[in-house]
């Protein structure tokens, strides 16, 4: 155990602080869920990627920087110090290109992972559908092989903020007498090919922050295919696991937001304290945002000594979802009367945060399906 | 002692239900939330029509002459079907005020008439509240103006104030900062009169947003029965599920024990209880939680549809967050029920319930 | 509503306080888990019967006093403001009776219910079994019809007090081919038949509370069955309904309790405050024991319409089972390293009280079981 | 950065894992509860043998010259097995003081060795403990002395107190209370020397506590998870039913987040970081609330079973509830924690975690 940061390690955190302290843009942006401020989002991405942090943990030849896992959450903690905006190409580094990278052709990889570490294109989620939410293996959208092509038709939904993405990757049936996990197919999708309609859905903020996809006879040329015709659930999982998760939450982003209720619960102290619970929510707030990163840190240094990584996925789930729904509870608990205000300056973005929050327990595999596969995989009870 | 509701008091409270089912349903919701004065006078109209502005209304002034326990039901009508605050704020909240002035004091019998037929809005500006709801689109204002002695009640027209609008998570909520100057001519009762109908105004504001929550937290277990019942995942609806079950079942619990909180606090701001305050922070207190609770799981079972605009569980869960911090915030009645609980010789203990 | 006493359950209080005030003894009696303490209580029960307060709701020709549950709510108020002793005969008062009542013989009735009314006899329940705890159709032990009586053989748990009680009253399986709750008869068995062994079962408190009773041979008389042949689970739930559940738990058990917590808090609270939730456990648990009674209230003013009560049984059970152990936590959390005093005067009662509070979600369906019924039954969700 | 322990770190706790449960079974545990000395000379002998006593003592004085990382596993497995508290007093607690004393300090030279070789069981005294844990079958005790300007600290010998025992609802403790002198011949460290030595056993028997609690946590869920695989209701294993399952899935995640705050407060504390009273309060909580959630579920899980004295899920269910208000019950820690949070300029947000 050595808690000191390598003279490395320090190197590349002054070095992001100080590309961030130059670069990261004083004005607000719009929300990532509008046309403009998904534009100004990306234009955002494009400029990290420029410096080489926006797919950190991608190879150099790629548009990465080849960073380990330390790298990547001591840039998260800088990140998140700084306020700097969201992350809007997160389906493309995240869950795209390590994909990509495991099961593309070389044909393949040189098409597309250049343009998604620039933030050329940009990448829609093709998994859900109105009739398998948590059961993914439900899917029941065709691509059915003619020739050079398959004919893909059905219906795709919650898709993050498709209604601005070009590209879309998913799973669809293929064989169309195959049950559950069997027959089904990765295929890549130009959004604005013939056949397709998107529908955008409002969330609960107002904002259309995902859409319902319509297939109508569209034809993906086998080019487009990810890995072997059938074997789409595979390819799908295989980058699935931990580290995917690991990286879609930062512990940082938690730790920022419970500096923050510290700070509201000091300058509100007076009134909060009359609710005595108040108090108690915001040390436990505090509390598990520093026991997720610690988990992270802890995490992080198994994988580099090559332990295998089992049920963290699933803790890891469950305990950032509660406790982000915590951090935002107790802020508005703090604020009373006045956390209702959609405009007012200190409310609205805890009021967002907290509209944001109650996906948390929901989207990724609920934490009802998370709490069995811990109760099934890890502790070995038995499926009902 | 008994300790619930006459039959003509629940066929009452089925009439209201079954008439607002009709005339307010959610698709209505949808439309207050999307106008900017974000009122029906359509509604209205039929809700004087039915009797119910004028509940509370004194038979004299041609209303019902009903009370705070009568509004222990139709409240969590109100809240059931989300109707926006100008009618409770009118017909409950600032007829309890005017109602509570001398009898041959000229507001009542200008004013009073009024919100029996339906024809006045009148808002009410307790300084619990950081600001006026529904001062936008009110006939009346009733204001508070605070000397060192009490707080007067002024009765303002909307022509002499100016209001500003701050728009809230609950798009049905219209709330105002107002802007008026208090004077001879406004003012309807002294500080001394007037602290005292201030005081009890706050406990049937509170009173009635506490209604609503569980009205709201009934609402919103229903939807989410509905939808388990319905909705399939992995070959069975998901209400099947244990974890589901459960769910529910602890907010059905929650609203089971957070009614008699309501209707043992209504009874008591009817008889000018000693425990009044104590009764009624209670009531906010649990009736909320029961709202957030439902809120809560009702999401959590509706899956990624509760996280939608167009699913209506949203706009109830919505105005269950809002209320909740209505009318005085967690924090002010946990204050009051502190101060109640560790007063010397509270009375705490069994056979307390009552007396 | 009116919440005014009347005249008479004004009167009744009176008399009801002024008895107790003159009779409740001022010495703590040892624990009714061990044998010196249940003749200690079993003789103050039979002293309250003779008073005409032990079986208060039965009929005054069988010993009782004929008062309706307001007058109940009423005497145990009174009861519990004075820390009178734990009642002993509840067995017999609330489980036996009634069903004795409901389906006894003219000669079984008169044999039977003026006895248990003064203690003369003390009933343990013989329901539970090693392999069918909640749920309770999977019984086993039988009861095999030989001329004028039935052979029984098998085993029950969970009987508590049965080592210092005389008579039992359970369920056995009369038809061996019988399956879930077809084929039980409801037998009055005495305890000190021959074939008859008691092992006593130690509780997390190290009294013994339970007992476990093997039966080997033992010839129970056919005039000792209670209801037909093979009615038994008829006969058992008939009267397991929800007027049962609520005489179990009084509600002004749980508002002493709170009392005596806000009272606790009140001395301790320069050093209770350091933790800043205690202040709200305690106005959250005493909210809880004032709701509770509020709803008991409720519940029996709606019984006394006419108003069919459904799932109160099961909301009740959570709700007080969950109270008693936020009521005795919040009390521990106050004393602090204190709490752990076996013998210490002011820890004494609260740590005792906790331990028992544990059995709370367990016992009589455990909460689980009532979750599943109030969605079931209540709320209309299909069975797994 | 390399926040997780080495190869051999984790090889020795297996090896002490593997030891224990061979050697401190729960039948071993019951004999213990149901003596009156409450103690297993044969057992501590074998720990000795097996060089755990003398895992903090130095190296010059024929220890293995361990620290509090290697406790933070150590103490988990201690806890695990339930091993009495004069084992982690002596071993880690005392022998942590005398460390601490000056290099050429006689008590060091008279102690050190017997803590390693297994003859002398040390009590400690800390002001935070009502009571003195086993101070009815101590060799030496180590008892602090209140001056205005400090703790001194005092090494008593057995035969110089009056001791009178407490029962504890964990019959594994003896707690003590201890009435003594101090003197001259006493004293083996002033005021401000003193202060510092008690300032740090503080913060290492509250660790101690805590790495044990969460150790308690891991056995009552590894038990809880045996008896759900096995009991069987309605036809299948109660581990089949969903509530029962999250029941598990929540105190495994309370466990396993509670673990890394343990080690990194165990570092705080090895290198004398800052924030090492914030973290101990942290780890103490969290660690604590593993062990009362698991305590709470497995007696659910295990129903009536759960209840009993003669299922073993009792003894580590009293253990836990003991141990979560010994050195510095709730109250204590979280005021400590809230102390280190709302300091001015407190290190808080990201990047402060290793800082």
């Amino acid at each position: 155990m050595d808690l000191r940061y390598t003279p490395a390690q320090q190197a590349f955190r002054a070095e992001v602080r100080d590309w961030l302290r130059a670069n990261v843009p004083q004005a607000p942006f719009a929300s990532y869920d509008t046309r403009e401020g998904f534009e100004q989002h990306r234009q955002w991405e494009a400029k990290l990627s420029g410096a080489g942090f926006s797919s950190l943990t991608w190879p150099k030849d790629l548009g990465g920087r080849g960073s380990d896992l330390i790298e990547w959450l001591i840039f998260e903690e800088e990140y998140w110090s700084m306020d700097a905006p969201q992350r809007v190409n997160q389906n493309g580094i995240l869950l795209f290109g390590p994909t990509m990278m495991e099961f593309g052709t070389p044909e393949q990889k040189a098409r597309f992972l250049p343009r998604t570490a620039r933030c050329d294109d940009m990448w829609a989620q093709g998994w859900s559908e109105p009739n398998a939410g948590s059961d993914m293996a439900a899917i029941s959208s065709k691509a059915i092989r003619d020739g050079d092509h398959y004919v893909v038709n059905g219906q795709k939904i919650w898709s993050t903020r498709a209604v601005f993405a070009n590209w879309l990757f998913g799973l669809f049936r293929s064989d169309p007498n195959s049950f559950r996990h069997h027959g089904l197919t990765y295929l890549l999708v130009p959004l604005d090919a013939p056949g397709i309609t998107i529908r955008p859905i409002r969330a609960l903020n107002g904002k259309e922050a995902f859409a319902e996809i319509f297939f109508d006879d569209v034809r993906v040329p086998v080019q487009n295919r990810l890995g072997d015709e059938g074997q789409g659930w595979h390819v799908a999982m295989a980058t699935a696991g931990f580290e995917r998760g690991l990286l879609l939450r930062s512990p940082a982003r938690y730790q920022r937001t419970a500096q923050k209720l510290v700070q509201l619960y000091r300058k509100h102290q007076a009134t909060a304290d009359r609710d005595p619970g108040i108090r108690e929510a915001v040390n436990r707030a505090w509390m598990g945002a520093e026991a997720y990163t610690l988990a992270s840190y802890h995490t992080v240094a198994k994988l580099a000594r090559g332990v295998s990584i089992g049920a963290e996925a699933s803790t890891n789930k469950i305990f950032w979802s509660e406790l982000d729904l915590l951090l935002h509870e107790t802020a508005l608990r703090i604020l009373g009367a006045r956390a209702e205000l959609v405009d007012d300056a200190e409310t609205h973005d805890w009021l967002e945060g907290f509209l944001f929050a109650q996906a948390g327990p929901i989207y990724a595999g609920s934490n009802e399906i998370q709490r069995n596969i811990i109760a099934e995989r890890v502790l070995g009870m038995p499926k009902a | 002692m008994e300790f619930t509701f006459t039959q003509d008091q629940m066929a009452f409270r089925d009439s209201v239900s079954r008439f607002l089912m009709t005339e307010a349903p959610p698709e209505l919701l949808r439309e207050v939330w999307d106008t900017d004065a974000g009122r029906s006078p359509e509604l209205r109209r039929k809700i004087a029509e039915q009797g119910l502005t004028g509940l509370s209304v004194p038979e004299a002034e041609g209303g019902l002459g009903l009370g705070d326990i009568d509004w222990a039901l139709m409240t969590q009508e109100l809240g059931y079907y989300a109707i926006p605050d100008s009618l409770t704020d009118t017909a409950y909240v600032a007829a309890g005020i005017l109602a509570g002035l001398p009898e041959s004091h000229a507001a009542r019998a200008q004013w009073l008439p009024r919100i029996v037929d339906g024809s006045a809005r009148i808002a009410v500006g307790h300084p619990v509240n950081p600001w006026v709801a529904d001062a936008h689109l009110t006939d009346l204002l009733l204001l508070p103006h605070a000397t060192s002695a009490g707080l007067e009640l002024h009765a303002v027209p909307a022509s002499a104030v100016q209001v500003h609008t701050e728009r809230s998570i609950d798009a049905s909520r219209r709330l105002c900062s107002v802007q008026w100057q208090a004077g001879d001519a406004t003012r309807i009762a002294d500080e001394a009169a007037g602290q005292l109908l201030w005081d009890e105004a706050l406990e049937r504001g509170a009173l009635c947003v506490a209604g609503q929550l569980v009205g709201l937290a009934q609402h919103m277990l229903d939807m989410t029965v509905d939808y388990a019942g319905q909705r399939k995942q992995f070959g069975k609806p998901i209400g099947a599920f244990q974890a589901v079950k459960h769910h529910l079942a602890d907010v059905f619990t929650a609203i089971e024990f957070a009614k008699p909180v309501l209707y043992r606090a209504a009874a008591a701001l009817a008889t000018k209880d000693a425990s009044t305050s104590a009764r009624i922070a209670h009531a906010k207190l649990v009736c909320g939680e029961a709202a957030l609770l439902a809120a809560h799981k009702g999401i959590q079972v509706h899956g990624a549809m509760g996280y939608t605009w167009e699913v209506d569980l949203q706009m109830f869960m919505k105005r269950a967050w809002a209320l909740n911090a209505a009318w005085g915030d967690r924090a002010f009645h946990q204050e009051r029920l502190s101060a109640a609980l560790l007063a010397d010789k509270a009375p705490l203990g069994p056979g307390a319930t009552f007396h």
